[in-house]
């Protein structure tokens, strides 16, 4: 059996901050024990809270920051020890867009520049080429060519992360960590990004490690799912297991949490009570147990294991997983919305098609 | 890992400055002898005859190897015992703090000065670049700037103690002895080298201030309403004060390790006239002994540098 | 690519809307163009001694008037740029790429490196520039080569420091850690990531220092160290002028004003650049 | 006393022929119209660069230096901020009209404590003593559900995740409570349930003081929850407006129906989402006619020709489209 | 009332304030208001008692006579004890005493008596009177020598007018009048030395009145200062030269053609005018006119001749461009006159370049030999044989030049014990003819000194430069 693409075993990642001068340390446990698996051509989402570790997690895989613990398998090799050079090449196979594209483009380097560099670097086009290479990546991400001469400062938020996804995509990794990659889109660009990214997985084989907080695009783009909560992994497993059958309390309030793009629907949205435990306790037991409703002493007194409700790859550190329902989600939301946009949408769809025939 | 980070910091810059006295002890001992010139023939200048050269020199054991003279000296040192001065014959540890006091004195005022009229100035260059106020400023800077030292000097001498005599021309006393006089004293070569250093900081203010300015959380900061003014003082000027901090670090640098021009314009006993005499006489104790001195003050003012950093930007650690 | 555009093209067309800019450079111009051209533009031998003229003022035969030793003080400034520029430039730009690059390794490296170069930094601040002077003289020997090479050695921990402080926020930004990402590797991050984001600072000190530098290299040739007598400098001049403060105070005017146009034109220019290849200005 | 006021005011919020364009550059913002009424929810959504940030950012007037702003009309509770002195801008900003930005991460100073970044914006507005300014800084984290927010006011910017960071800025935004909150994308960076929470508690505001929001989105979802009316802009215009329902339920312009279509949905793990084809246009290179028409599946020669004016579909419900409504004009023409 | 206090600008601050140690010129001024003399000498340079008197029974013994109940400032007398132990000590090679060379053949010296000093030479010693009116003859406490040891060099204690109350380095150095010295209490009763090496800052200091007394006018100042109504300007020819010696060891120096084609070059007309702004005079020997028994006013030889000098060289078969270097202190007079020279020797078919080294490098490079044209100025003595011994014997400490005129060196050693003043014009006359035609030196200047003060300052000036300010009060 050939060893998967990338593989994160027992992740942990402890910040420590000191209060000022000379104040004493205190350290922040932001990942884990965090342990997954991404095969080849496979999208791993890694959904939860904001400010539960996801970012770390995926500055820790490109070892941008270094972890406290655990290590990282590429391709069944050991990367966690390698050296600074050997980082660097390896860092062609693996990209990161960064959650703040503009923070992560240089503000003095014309975008263009900063998406032929990589080329250039790793060699990936000769040099004559490098320009149509350019232009070529950022029509791919619905920008012109017209706009590679000029600065960060002078695109919208939506166009600098399509820079930063070019960016990424120029040195043709392998795996690329899609930090919020396309939240910050409109509908049809993002659209036409997850295509892109599907079928660079599908013709090329590239794996994701996708971050977002939209259910919707992790329903459409994973094949695997890791729910964090608070720095550890508490639900994880193929796309449709999870999502079909979602066994952690905090993963189910999280897909009932989602909202609908049809009004009046969401009006049911439910918030989930309470806040998460601070980084810098770490109390026994189930971390999510303060705002679990269905809470009980035991899980308070013990982490439960991410292992307790296994079905094949889908596993939940929950002690009550096997305990609750199906949780039935609303379907289509098409269905639910009025004639009068349902026929202007098919409409649209066989405008479409008719134009693209032609 | 559990200790404060600031006493471990400061623990490993103490052992660094073992290498670097050491090597600033090699260094000076052998760099003032590679200077040809004779401690000996410059003391006793053209009445020098051969018998008095001789019989100087060994009573100065300057007669013996190199490398026997700089370990003695070394081990001196070690004791706390810099030696005596061939000139004069005063113990150099007390002459070199004796002339760093007033060094020290002249510094801080200037610097005081130099940063009540540069920053303010730099500041309003920035927010109202392009204007008068901007030209002026810069012009002024740049005047201070190609004036050197001995002009201004001389032509604050000629304004405040011949035109209108409000100040003494130069001299010293110290403020122990008679706070008055020294302020009175202290008054025109502060405000000569506070000039020339206020072009340098004002000048550097201006354009790290231009560059904050354009930064986003300025905007934030616009938009929560808070007054322009204010944006500018607590907003932009916070995270313009790396550069500037070590400008000013750089210059108390320069500034203790001696302004031998304003020094002796003023007749300011501090430690650059004596060091720069000392050169000049070859007078190797008090050479190596200020040197040594200086060296230690300036990494102890790095130091400080370094610490002010973590308290100006959070984002920079100690190491 | 257009990405990478001359930066040649782009200095011109600033220079052509800048009118500041235009100035600055007009002065550096006419400044080395003096250098240059010193023997078709002066009027005089600036070194034949013309005692009967001596401490004339300013007029139609002499200009700029005449020095203590009746020399042409306007054919003395022409080719005194030739020796001060020379200075500020050479020693200035060395000092300024030697002790940048050693600033932002130290900063970006940190630990080992960081405290290896800050420290000998530190330790050559500590030496008196004079003595470093004589002592480069002394195993050099004197020229005006060893002179300038002894004011870039003493600028070289200003610019050193300046850059490591500027290293220690920058490499903390996104972007850099971006360009690791993308696998650049340390020295390419320096040269093309963090040097640009920290280079206004630095410029600024340049174009301060090449001020200090002219009069440095008067002091230093004061002392024998630098250009000798009776070849003009700026700084020379402006030294020499002061023994004749209420004799003959034109002395003074012309070669200070000379030293405060330069500096003038490389402020302005130093601000253009700046302005130029920052991409946010307007 | 001010919230009366607003309350009294019919229209908050009067944006007319409002264009931005940078140096001596094509307008970006061209002719823009909007309006707002205090307590009602506007959401700004559109295609991305179509200039909904520059929108905002005029309205506070922090347009970046080489902008160049212009407005038939720019009046905010019966002010014309187009005319008011950067003073008298200054003492409106973060008080009766508060912002948040699209980007978390630079928009906060690096060098405060978030802590104090809340408490100056408080206290530039309110005479209160500094204990009582932290006090309900802390308390705003707290409202923007911050985990361990008493140790969070400490925390510098860099040491919060983006999500905290986004929320710390609306805590900013908010702790005056405004009578008019301009929020460009707020709640992208969050995940959904801090998203709800937030939303209810902009909703809470809207109920308790009668703020009005403008809201800059990209999740359609967002606006099905949250939104009064809805404007939708594509290349520096507003294409279509009208109230929530009416843009849900009767979609009319091309380029809303291409935003609706492109929603990923549930079950169609592995299709192909529907994106729109081609390039949008560049500013200084607009087509003459309908700016989507190159793009627009439905265009005819008429759409090249000339813009569509926004012209009212029903009361209440404008749209620019010369082919709306589109089943009229075009059904028969197509197979079924 | 007449202030107390006179502020002093002096040139530099005193190294060692031991007149056994001192070196430098401007030491002078501080030390004889330390230490006074045992003999006195006039500003016209005769030379009276001091605390002593000098006879000379014969040719070879001198005996001092102390005037009786006199101390050092420290209260311990002076007595022919104390006095002996001075001279043992300026005389153990030990020392390195400076002095050694000064006092001559002295092959002995006793205390003859509580109050009388017997020395005895080995040879007759003509300038010994001399001496003893200079450093050699300043007294100081034997006990103090002894209880401060190496502090002795700043702490000094002498027998003078004023004594020492506090020296900062490079800052001021206190005198007060010293109650019991002979010839009563000065009128003026604390002196403050400022050492300002500045001549410009000098006279600022002068001007702002915060000096009195200013040493080492700057010469192109001097007209403004005598134009000044409030200050007063005195000069007076000095004792010293101001000369180049030529490296008579090495070529091109080393052919008498080429010095004297030199000397014709340079005029010191144009120097004395152009460097001096015409004070001092212009000088073709050692010897300056202040000394008028021993100076020779026929030597006027024609000077900034290029012409001729070109011919001279012609004549010895040399042809030009020589190169020279000349070898000149940073100090603004000094490169000025080497500019001079430079243009001047230019003319005649000399290329010389201008070689700026710091002063103390200057007496290495002399010592050494290591130039073509050095600067070696003289600070003079009231005697001739200051002037000549030293620097045109075979083996004088300061024959910089290497000169070897068999002719001089014995004419300069007959002068040392010649004791009549006739004779001993005589053979400085023929020396100086004989220096003038091989040219060992470039003679340039005689140096007035220079010295300014407020109006209402009443002081003497000496040819020395040195400040006997017992002599000073204010009107
Ligand atoms: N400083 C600037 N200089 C030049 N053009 C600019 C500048 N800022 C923005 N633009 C241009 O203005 C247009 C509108 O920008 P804006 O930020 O308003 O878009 P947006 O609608 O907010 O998009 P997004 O949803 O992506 O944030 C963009 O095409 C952008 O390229
Ligand atoms: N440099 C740092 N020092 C201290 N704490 C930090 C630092 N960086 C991040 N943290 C903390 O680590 C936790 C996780 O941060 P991270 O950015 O990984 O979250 P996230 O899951 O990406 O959240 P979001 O969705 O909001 O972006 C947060 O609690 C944050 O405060
Ligand atoms: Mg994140
Ligand atoms: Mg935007």
């Amino acid at each position: 059996m050939t060893a998967p693409l990338l593989e994160v075993r027992n992740l942990t990642k402890t910040y420590r901050t000191g209060g000022g001068l000379f104040g004493r340390e205190r350290a922040a446990h932001v990942v884990d024990d965090v342990s997954f698996v991404i095969e080849k051509g496979a999208t791993f989402g890694l959904v939860g809270e904001s400010g539960s570790g996801k970012t770390t997690i995926g500055r820790l895989v490109l070892r941008l920051v270094e972890a406290n613990g655990g290590s990282l398998l590429l391709d069944g090799e050991e990367i966690g020890e390698k050296s600074d050079a050997e980082m660097r090449r390896l860092r062609q196979r693996m990209q990161i867009i960064f959650q703040d594209p503009f923070a992560s483009l240089d503000p003095r380097v014309k975008v263009g520049e900063a998406i032929a560099a990589p080329i250039r670097l790793h060699r990936l086009r000769p040099r004559r080429d490098v320009r149509d290479r350019v232009v070529e990546l950022l029509e791919l991400v619905g920008l012109g060519a017209h706009q590679a001469d000029r600065f960060p400062h002078e695109f919208s938020g939506g166009q600098r992360q399509r820079i930063a996804i070019a960016r990424a995509l120029a040195v043709e990794p392998e795996l690329i960590v899609c930090d919020e990659a396309v939240s910050a889109l409109d509908l049809s660009i993002q659209a036409q990004v997850i295509n892109l990214l599907a079928d660079l997985r599908d013709r090329l084989g590239v794996s994701y490690l996708f971050i977002s907080h939209d259910m919707a695009v992790i329903r459409h783009v994973a094949t695997h799912v890791g729910v964090l909560y608070a720095g550890r992994l508490v639900e994880t497993g193929e796309a449709k297991e999870v999502f079909g059958n979602p066994r952690h309390p905090y993963t189910r309030m999280l897909l009932a949490a989602s909202p609908s793009p049809v009004p009046g629907d969401a009006r049911q949205r439910q918030a989930i009570a309470g806040e998460p435990p601070s980084p810098y306790e770490r109390a026994p037991g189930c971390r999510f147990a303060s705002r679990c409703p269905s809470a009980i002493d035991a899980c308070r007194s013990e982490q439960p294991p991410l292992s307790t409700f296994s079905r094949g790859s889908h596993q939940a550190a929950c002690i009550r997983a096997e305990e609750f329902d199906r949780l039935t989600l609303l379907s289509d939301e098409e269905a639910r919305m009025s004639p009068a946009y349902r026929l202007r949408i098919d409409l649209l769809r066989r405008a479409r098609a008719e134009s693209r025939a032609t | 890992m559990e200790q404060a980070p600031v006493g471990k910091f400061l623990l490993s810059r103490l052992l660094s400055l073992v290498p670097i006295l050491f090597g600033t002890s090699l260094v000076a001992f052998f760099l003032i002898r590679l200077i040809p010139g004779d401690p000996v023939i410059a003391l006793l200048g053209l009445e020098a005859n051969d018998d008095a050269i001789a019989a100087l020199r060994s009573s100065l054991a300057l007669d013996r190897s190199l490398p026997v003279q700089y370990l003695a000296w070394l081990g001196n040192v070690l004791t706390g015992d810099f030696g005596r001065s061939i000139q004069g014959g005063r113990q150099v540890f007390p002459l070199i703090l004796g002339a760093l006091g007033p060094t020290a004195l002249l510094a801080v005022a200037a610097l005081v000065i130099s940063l009540l009229i540069a920053i303010p100035a730099g500041i309003v260059a920035a927010t109202r670049r392009d204007t008068v106020a901007d030209y002026g400023a810069s012009f002024a800077a740049l005047c201070g700037l190609s004036m050197p030292s001995f002009w201004l000097g001389v032509l604050l001498i000629l304004a405040f103690s011949i035109y209108v005599p409000i100040l003494p021309a130069s001299g010293y006393v110290s403020p122990l002895v008679d706070p008055l006089r020294f302020l009175s004293f202290l008054v025109l070569p502060a405000l000569t080298l506070g000039t020339a250093l206020s072009a340098a900081t004002m000048r550097m203010t201006r354009a790290t201030m231009l560059e904050v300015l354009r930064a986003d959380f300025i905007r934030t900061a616009r938009a929560k309403g808070v007054p322009w003014r204010r944006v500018v003082w607590r907003h932009a000027f916070r995270n313009a004060q790396i550069p500037i901090v070590t400008l000013i670090g750089i210059q108390m640098g320069q500034l203790l390790g001696g302004v031998v021009i304003t020094e002796t314009v003023f007749s300011w006993p501090g430690i650059g006239k004596l060091t720069v005499d000392a050169i000049f006489a070859r007078d190797y104790p008090v050479v190596q002994g200020a040197v040594l001195v200086t060296a230690v003050l300036f990494v102890f003012i790095n130091l400080l540098t370094d610490v002010v950093y973590t308290l100006i930007d959070p984002r920079v650690g100690l190491q | 690519m257009s990405a990478v555009a001359a930066p040649g093209a782009a200095l011109a067309r600033g220079l052509v809307r800048d009118r500041r800019a235009a100035f600055g450079c007009a002065l550096v111009v006419v400044a080395c163009l003096a250098a240059i051209a010193a023997p078709l533009l002066a009027p005089y031998d600036p070194n034949a001694p013309d005692f009967v003229a001596a401490l004339s003022p300013p007029s139609s035969a002499h200009l700029f008037g005449t020095d203590d030793l009746g020399r042409d003080t306007f054919s003395r400034v022409i080719y005194g740029a030739r020796v001060s520029l020379l200075v500020g430039l050479v020693s200035v730009v060395g000092a300024l790429v030697v002790g940048t690059g050693l600033g932002v390794v130290a900063g970006y490296f940190g630990r080992f490196a960081d405290a290896l170069i800050m420290r000998v930094m530190d330790v050559v601040f500590a030496f008196p520039s004079i003595l470093l002077a004589l002592a480069i003289t002394a195993v050099l020997g004197p020229s005006l080569s060893n002179a300038i090479l002894a004011i870039a050695v003493v600028n070289l921990p200003v610019f050193a420091r300046i850059a490591r402080a500027q290293t220690l926020v920058v490499q903390r930004l996104d972007f850099v850690e971006a360009q690791r990402a993308l696998g650049f590797g340390p020295f390419a991050i320096l040269a093309k990531t963090i040097v640009p984001n920290i280079l206004a600072p630095i410029i600024v000190q340049g174009s301060l220092l090449f001020a200090a530098a002219i009069i440095t290299e008067s002091y230093l040739s004061f002392l024998g160290l630098g250009a000798q007598p009776p070849t003009p400098t700026w700084g020379n001049m402006l030294r020499n002028a002061i023994g004749f403060l209420g004799l003959a105070p034109w002395l003074a005017w012309f070669p200070g004003a000379a030293i405060f146009l330069t500096v003038l034109g490389f402020n302005l220019f130093g601000d253009a650049l700046r302005d130029i290849f920052d991409p946010r200005n307007t | 006393m001010m919230t009366s006021e607003t309350r009294d005011d019919p229209e908050l919020l009067r944006i007319s022929g409002l264009r931005v364009g940078f140096g001596d550059g094509p307008d970006i913002v061209d002719g823009v119209d909007l309006s707002l009424a205090p307590g009602k929810i506007l959401c700004l959504v559109g295609e991305s660069g179509s200039g909904k940030s520059l929108t905002a950012l005029s309205l506070m007037k922090l347009l970046p230096p080489n902008a160049r702003l212009t407005a038939k009309r720019l009046q905010f509770q019966a002010t014309d901020i187009l005319a008011l002195s950067e003073e008298r801008m200054a003492a409106l900003r973060g008080d009766r009209l508060a912002m948040v930005f699209q980007e978390p991460m630079t928009s906060l100073n690096p060098v405060m404590t978030v802590g104090e970044q809340i408490v100056e914006a408080l206290r530039q507005h309110r005479t209160l003593s500094r204990a009582e300014a932290r006090e309900a800084a802390l308390e705003m984290l707290k409202r923007v559900h911050i985990p361990a927010a008493d140790q969070r006011m400490d925390a510098y910017p860099h040491q919060l995740s983006g999500g905290m960071r986004q929320r710390v800025m609306i805590a900013i935004a908010l702790v005056c409570r405004p009578a008019l909150l301009i929020a460009d994308e707020p709640t992208t960076a969050l995940d959904v349930t801090i998203e709800s929470q937030i939303l209810a508690l902009i909703d809470e505001l809207r109920s308790e003081l009668g703020t009005a929001v403008l809201f800059i989105t990209h999740s359609l979802a967002v606006v099905a929850e949250i939104a009064d009316e809805i404007a939708v802009m594509y290349a520096g215009r507003v294409v279509e407006r009208g109230s929530r329902d009416a843009i849900f339920s009767d979609p009319q312009h091309p380029y809303t129906l291409s935003l609706f279509a492109a929603m990923p949905r549930a079950n169609d793990f592995g299709r192909q989402l529907a994106s729109i084809d081609g390039q949008v246009p560049s500013p200084g290179d607009m087509p003459e006619g309908c700016r989507f028409a190159p793009r627009c599946p439905f265009a005819v020669d008429c759409c090249r020709e000339a813009y569509p004016p926004l012209l009212p579909a029903e009361p209440g419900h404008d749209v620019a489209c010369w082919r709306a409504p589109l089943e009229e004009a075009v059904a028969k023409a197509l197979p079924a | 009332a007449a202030p107390d206090v006179l502020d002093v600008a002096i040139v530099s601050d005193p190294v060692t304030l031991d007149p056994a140690l001192m070196a430098s010129f401007f030491e002078l001024s501080v030390q004889y208001n330390l230490h006074e003399p045992l003999l006195h000498v006039t500003p016209d340079l005769a030379i009276e008692p001091g605390l002593a008197e000098l006879s000379a029974p014969d040719d070879t013994t001198y005996v001092l006579t102390l005037k009786d109940g006199l101390t050092f400032h420290d209260g311990t007398a002076i007595d022919a004890e104390a006095v002996k132990a001075n001279f043992d000590r300026m005389l153990d090679p030990a020392t390195g005493s400076p002095r050694r060379s000064e006092l001559g053949p002295i092959a002995s010296v006793e205390a003859s008596g509580p109050l009388e000093v017997t020395i005895k030479l080995s040879a007759p010693y003509a300038p010994f009177a001399g001496v003893l009116a200079n450093r050699a003859g300043m007294m100081v406490s034997p006990k103090a020598v002894a209880d401060l040891g190496a502090d002795f060099a700043t702490k000094a204690v002498g027998s003078g007018p004023y004594k020492l109350v506090s020296w900062n380095k490079n800052s001021e150095l206190v005198l007060e009048a010293f109650d019991g010295y002979w010839r009563g209490k000065p009128a003026i009763g604390r002196v403050v030395f400022h050492p300002i090496s500045d001549e410009t800052v000098r006279m600022t200091n002068l001007r702002s009145g915060t000096v009195q007394l200013a040493d080492g006018v700057a010469p192109q100042l001097v007209s403004q200062v005598e134009q000044a109504s409030d200050l007063t300007m005195k000069q007076r020819p000095g004792l010293g030269f101001n000369a180049f010696s030529f490296n008579n060891t090495r070529a091109p120096f080393d052919k008498a053609a080429v010095r004297q084609a030199f000397v014709t070059a340079v005029g010191p007309q144009v120097i004395q005018r152009a460097v001096y702004f015409g004070t001092g005079s212009v000088s073709n020997g050692p010897v300056p006119p202040s000394i008028a028994w021993a100076y020779d006013e026929t030597l006027d030889p024609a000077r900034g001749d290029a012409e001729k000098a070109k011919s001279i060289l012609s004549e010895a078969g040399i042809s030009d461009p020589v190169e020279v270097s000349v070898t000149v202190t940073n100090s603004p007079l000094q490169v000025r006159t080497a500019e001079i020279i430079q243009a001047q020797a230019g003319q005649a078919g000399f290329k010389v370049s201008i070689n700026q080294i710091d002063p103390t490098s200057l007496i290495t490079v002399l010592r050494q030999k290591d130039f073509d044209l050095c600067m070696s100025p003289w600070s003079g003595r009231s005697d001739p044989d200051g002037n000549m011994f030293n620097y045109f014997t075979k083996d004088g400490p300061n024959n910089f030049a290497g000169y070897q005129s068999d002719a001089v060196d014995g004419l300069l050693k007959k002068a040392r014990t010649t004791l009549d003043q006739d004779e001993r014009a005589t053979l400085y006359k023929q020396a100086q003819e004989t220096i003038a035609e091989d040219a060992p030196m470039l003679f340039l200047t005689f140096p007035s000194t220079l010295q300014a003060s407020v109006a209402k300052l009443d002081w003497m000036q000496w040819p020395d430069g040195a400040l006997r300010l017992q002599f000073a009060k204010f009107s």
